[in-house]
């Protein structure tokens, strides 16, 4: 937790080069890789609405434009709306002298109307007649705009269609057109076309009735003044909308807080994630949207063996200060671990790979995206120097597995070592010598290195073969504070 | 960094056969209407208002000092009610934050000074921070994490929060320690 | 061929259009009339907990970074749709420097795997939403002011203007003149600015606005006390006087020896323009960008124009010209956006915007690079590179 | 100090609280435990079928430019005041049926008509009015106007008076209806 609340003390290395806390890495079991966000690939997995917690299929999802049909946010303060009932009493009608009504008609209604608990609007508020129906009714907008956009949608696409066809017939003479502004009308051979349309240029005979028909935009001469208003009236700023309230609804866009109107709430995705380089899955969460299980969920944290901060000596230039680590192992195997400078981190050797069929190279051939480009691009050189230097001990270190079952109340063993503090169940107290140089400026955030070396054991498919333990290595940097005078 | 240890007077606490340690400066009303399911601590200060509704936790939550944990009320044709309140395992509630939620999921964090408006709906892992105010009837998804006032999404969680919140309300229960000495 | 091509139209995924803009990013579908989100050209960073502005780099690194979140936040948290093999329309600026074009397709191709890209200038992309053939784009964006002159469907290249007299430049006199009203350095925010300039300022017309920059604002202009957010610590209000009401938008106007207000540079691009299409150009003009939505602002321009043609060194040259304005079928911030979408949409249904080598559209592929096309050469076509600008049939080429 | 307290009947008043100085507390009015109340400035008249919350502190604060004999801070009828809010004596007078949200903050120069909403976590210190309908809410204190008046919380005040007296040790009223009618306040008209 101490993640969410503190600053990041310590980073690992990612394989792209990238600095995160190890909640933020995941770790592919297949490329036995530390990966991240920046360098893996998010896909849509579902949509839902993060308010009534309902599901929609992707299909509904792209007809709705991504919003739910039951929930809706202020458009005054964006806070969901809730939906309020009140009794009204059916309205007299003028003419009922004969007093012959019915029954039911006196008994009063339940009428429904949207209102925010945060700034208070209601539906009321810009004259939206209550609905009989808790859940939907409301009264929907469409776009002022829609007609024109439409016809100019047609239009474009009759020419574009008919600019297509010319090509063809073109290319078939062997023969052709070329107007004034050749170079620059054929970038947009759009443009040409219309170009071609206006200039009465025989074009092609199948111009369609979309072509025909359609009238540019006339440009006159008058511009709408200013409303005398802005001169001479009270100005009520409780009445203009802010920028936010307008540009939450882009089609609209109202300036004036009367015309605001509910906005349905936008969809929420569930994301999965997925290793670039063998394409497997890194997450993938459960549809539900309630969930907070993962069918798949490789997080460093669980691969990874993790390194907190118990508490060091402050650091001054030219002295060597105490440090205090804790390691954990959160795998299910027992694992060993050495420290070492990440200098010494051996280069990753080629790795011999298992021969490959044809279909898999040929898919590889095919696949433009699997190149090596995508890395050289992404790829950022860590900045791995520090001022400070620890003294690493030439130990290894075997840490138990995790066991869910033991709890906290074991106690510490306390080894004799002068190296190990304690240690307790999965995870042991290491103390550690940090060695600043007299270069080191005070007040400069004072950082240092460390390298991991594990064996981690890889217990997961391909599932005919027996697990195999591999020796990774992980480089992190720690964050001592700021350097002291 | 590592969880420091917190040292509370022990005379002050009162701690009950499942774990639970509840300050005596709290005000807990209607104790026979709040049910604390083990390893919860409740600190100086913070009020449970068991007599308006039920207020059940679970394992391991913090209430921090000068929390008010309330149950909610709701406005009804034919009168008012307040709603039970529900507390998950492994839930942080910082101190002077006043949670009038409908439901608090597991593994959630809430930081200090935060508001939670009445019938609010925390889901199972997220995150309110320090400060914030989240206004009625707010419905706040799984791995959401809500800042500001009124709070609005900023940005996810990592997918390890239930272990993350595990552990650290669990080493919360462990360092919190009586002095030893007076 | 016709029974492929009806295939194509079926599972081509639609396409998404993408107007980042200095302050506001506009994103939404080809063929659709209204972007989905216009949301502010920023994204939370987790390490400094702050918004960051895509727009503040000093790398090309950062920027790259920026970029990645940007879009990561808008396929994800407002358009929800996979980036993954799905094509992308950019409208631009001519002027966009090409660090940013390039590593924004960089971005796109190789981090989010988008299936192709087509580049669409605002310019022309304005001028398509109205189907008119000559078309004066006046743009005034956060920070620049850019008029392009659009014949035929052709940007004139030479004749383009651009000048500092966006939004900025008004918030900097906003705050310029509330500072000198309280008599202190508010320090206002760029928010807050944006507030007071939406909710209270306006632009007065040009009689008006000559009378009182001499003799002070008429006093039927009524001052408010501070817009919405506009509050100083604790709640009270930044008074915001009739002057700054009315006045914050003079620096658009105000006319020096370099001829680089507003309407000049609207008139220079007339005048660079060739001359049988400059009458077309005056009774053509259209403007649009966030900063036209300022109430009063297009008359003021409108005045100002036909004032400035009766004087020299236009009055020679320009001064039979009747100027004549259109309105865009769309709310000024998106009109550009909206022609990306219009044109997205037209050129999908013809073939493929990105399906370059060959084909049907090729005289698209121009503007439109697919995927694999960017794979073999990762170089976008620019309009200032002779390498894109020569005609196919130029004796340059035969020289090599 | 003067510790005179006197409490209408109807009125539900939990002993855990600190009420200081001269204060009236209004038939109706639900004073949850842990509130503060403090008349060191002035009496602090409170009318029926107001809501105190846990930790709500209401103070009248003493001033350098004090009228003699003091001013009363007169709470009219309805107020709301929730969890953790704060309010400093705002010029002596309080409308009806405003609603002072959770850990709202309320200083001294500032004017409150009826049916406000000071939003949670709102904190007003500059001197500034409020008019009628008031809604503030946010970090950036953004305020509209609302349609009409907050409604009102009789059917809480109601429960509560019915709850309170079974789970908590309570004041009892100490001023009968005779009293009332000759101290005769103004603000409390129902």
């Amino acid at each position: 937790m101490a993640y969410l609340t503190q600053p990041d003390y310590v980073k690992y290395v990612c394989s792209c080069g990238q600095l995160k806390p190890i909640t933020n890495l995941y770790f592919c079991r297949h490329c036995l890789q530390i990966r991240c966000a920046f360098c893996i690939c998010h896909e849509v997995d579902s949509h839902y609405c993060a308010n009534c917690l309902e599901n929609m299929p992707s299909s509904e999802a792209r007809l709705k434009k991504n919003r739910c049909s039951s929930c809706f946010d202020c458009p005054s303060c964006f806070h969901t709306l809730s939906t309020r009932a009140t009794l009204a009493q059916p309205r007299q009608s003028t003419e009922q002298g004969s007093g012959d009504t019915k029954v039911e008609n006196k008994q009063p209604k339940k009428m429904y109307y949207l209102s925010c608990f945060n700034c208070r609007w209601t539906s009321r508020d810009v004259g939206i007649p209550d609905q009989p129906v808790a859940s939907g009714g409301w009264p929907e907008r469409a776009n002022p705009y829609a007609t024109r956009v439409n016809q100019l949608l047609d239009y474009y696409k009759a020419i574009a269609q008919q600019e297509k066809q010319e090509k063809l017939d073109r290319e078939r003479k062997k023969f052709a057109i070329r107007g004034k502004y050749i170079t620059l009308t054929d970038k947009t051979g759009l443009t040409g076309a219309m170009a071609r349309n206006i200039a009465g240029l025989p074009s092609s005979e199948s111009s369609s009735s979309a072509i025909a028909s359609f009238t540019p935009s006339q440009a006159s001469e008058e511009v709408e003044e200013l409303p005398e208003e802005f001169y001479t009236k009270e100005l009520n700023l409780n009445q203009i909308t802010s920028m936010p309230q307008r540009l939450a609804s882009p089609e609209w866009q109202p300036t004036h807080v009367s015309r605001l109107h509910p906005i349905a709430k936008l969809l929420s995705v569930k994301r999965s994630q997925r290793c670039r380089v063998c394409d497997h899955n890194l997450t993938k969460p459960e549809y539900n949207p309630g969930s907070i299980k993962f069918k798949i969920e490789l997080l460093a944290f669980y691969h990874v063996p993790e390194v907190k901060i118990i508490s060091y000596e402050p650091i001054k230039p030219g002295c060597t200060s105490a440090l205090l680590l804790k390691l954990t192992n959160p795998t299910g195997h027992e694992m060993q671990i050495r420290l070492m400078q990440p200098e010494d981190i051996p280069e990753p050797e080629e790795r011999v790979d298992e021969p490959k069929s044809i279909e898999k190279s040929l898919e590889k051939s095919l696949n433009l995206e699997k190149d090596t480009s995508w890395y050289e691009t992404v790829k950022r050189k860590p900045i791995l120097l520090t001022e400070c230097r620890i003294t690493i001990p030439d130990v290894t270190l075997t840490l138990a597995q995790r066991d869910d079952a033991a709890e906290y109340d074991d106690d510490a063993t306390h080894d004799a070592n002068d190296i190990i503090l304690w240690r307790k169940s999965n995870k042991l107290a290491l103390r550690l010598q940090v060695v600043t140089s007299g270069e080191a400026q005070a007040g400069a955030a004072a950082g240092a290195v460390l390298a991991l070396q594990y064996r981690y054991r890889n217990a997961v498919p391909p599932a005919a073969q027996p697990p195999r333990d591999h020796t990774l290595h992980a480089a992190l940097r720690l964050h001592l504070g700021p350097v002291c005078g | 960094m590592e969880l420091q240890d917190t040292y509370y007077n022990k005379a002050e606490y009162v701690e009950t056969a499942s774990g639970n340690k509840v300050s005596r400066q709290t005000v807990l009303c209607g104790s026979q209407n709040i049910v604390l399911h083990g390893k919860v601590i409740v600190q100086s200060d913070a009020i449970i208002r068991g007599d308006l509704a039920n207020v059940k936790t679970g394992r391991f939550c913090i209430i921090s000092k000068g929390s008010v944990i309330r149950p909610p009320f709701k406005k009804f044709s034919k009168g008012v009610a307040f709603f039970p309140l529900q507390m998950g395992d492994h839930v942080f509630v910082g101190e002077n934050t006043v949670v009038n939620a409908a439901v608090v999921g597991s593994y959630v964090y809430i930081g200090k000074n935060v508001v939670i408006g009445r019938r609010c709906v925390l889901k199972d892992c997220c995150m309110i921070e320090d400060n914030s105010v989240l206004p009625a009837e707010t419905v706040v998804p799984s791995f959401a994490r809500y800042s500001g006032s009124p709070a609005r999404l900023i940005t996810t969680l990592p997918e390890a929060m239930p272990d993350l919140m595990t552990e650290f309300t669990k080493s919360y229960y462990q360092h919190f320690l009586p002095t030893t000495v007076n | 061929m016709a029974l492929y091509e009806g295939i194509a139209l079926i599972q081509e995924k639609q396409a998404v259009v993408l107007d980042l803009g200095t302050d506001y990013t506009k994103f939404g579908f080809t063929g659709e009339a209204a972007p989905r989100c216009i949301i502010r050209s920023e994204y939370w960073c987790p390490s400094t907990r702050k918004y960051k502005r895509v727009y503040d780099y000093t790398t090309p690194e950062e920027l790259y970074d920026n970029l990645v979140h940007m879009l990561h936040l808008l396929y994800f948290r407002h358009v929800l749709v996979n980036p993954k093999e799905r094509k992308v329309v950019i409208v631009e600026s001519l002027l966009t420097p090409t660090l940013f074009r390039e590593t924004l397709a960089k971005v796109l191709f190789i981090h989010y795997e988008v299936s192709g890209v087509m580049w669409v200038d605002s310019g022309r992309a304005s001028a398509l939403t109205l189907g008119a053939p000559v078309v004066l784009v006046v743009s005034l964006g956060a920070r620049d002011a850019e008029i392009t002159a659009v014949v035929h469907g052709c940007p004139v290249i030479q004749a383009i203007q651009s000048q500092p007299l966006g939004a900025r430049a008004i918030h900097d006199e906003l705050a310029r003149i509330l500072d000198e009203d309280n008599g202190t350095e508010l320090h206002l925010s760029e928010d807050v600015l944006e507030d007071i300039k939406v909710r209270a300022c306006f632009v007065p017309s040009r009689e008006k606005a000559v009378e009182w920059l001499e003799r002070g604002v008429a006093s039927e202009v009524r001052e408010v006390r501070g817009a919405g957010g506009a509050r100083e610590g604790g709640g009270a209000r930044v008074p915001v006087s009739r002057r700054a009401r009315a006045l914050a938008a003079e620096p658009l106007f105000a006319r020096d020896n370099e001829l680089a207000s507003l309407p000049d540079i609207v008139l220079q691009c007339i005048l660079q323009c060739p001359i049988d299409a400059r009458r077309a150009l005056a009774e053509n003009v259209l403007v649009v960008g966030g900063g036209a939505a300022l109430p009063g602002l297009k008359a003021r321009l409108a005045h100002e124009l036909r004032h400035l043609v009766t004087l020299p060194p236009y009055r020679e040259r320009l001064g039979q010209l009747q100027f004549k304005f259109h309105s865009a079928p769309a709310h000024d911030n998106s009109v550009a956006w909206l022609g990306g979408a219009l044109c997205g949409a037209a050129c999908g249904a013809g073939g493929g915007a990105g399906a370059a080598g060959g084909g049907a559209w090729a005289g698209e592929a121009a503007r439109g690079l697919a995927r694999d096309a960017y794979a073999r050469a990762p170089r976008l076509r620019d309009w200032p590179s002779l390498l894109h600008n020569t005609p196919p049939h130029h004796p340059h080429w035969a020289l090599q | 100090m003067s510790h005179n307290i006197k409490i209408l009947p109807g009125a539900t008043v939990c002993e855990d609280c600190t009420l200081e100085g001269d204060i009236t507390i209004g038939g109706g009015t639900v004073i949850h435990p842990r509130v503060t109340i403090i008349a060191e400035g002035g009496p602090i008249i409170i009318a029926e079928y107001c809501l105190f919350e846990e930790y709500s502190t209401i103070i009248h604060k003493k001033s350098d430019k004090q009228e003699n004999p003091p001013k009363p801070l007169f709470i009219g009828a309805h107020n709301v005041f929730e969890v953790g809010c704060k309010l400093e004596s705002p010029c002596g007078h309080i409308g009806e049926s405003n609603v002072f949200e959770c850990r709202s903050f309320v200083g001294v120069d500032v004017k409150i008509g009826s049916g406000c909403v000071i939003g949670a976590a709102c904190s007003l210190n500059a001197p500034q009015t409020l008019a009628d309908n008031t809604v503030i809410w946010g970090s950036e204190h953004h305020n509209r106007e609302a349609l009409e008046k907050q409604p009102s919380q009789m059917l809480q005040l109601d429960f509560l008076s019915k709850v309170m007296p079974n789970y908590h040790r309570l004041r009892k009223p100490n001023v009968h209806k005779r009293q009332t009618s000759r101290q005769s306040q103004e603000p409390i008209k129902a």
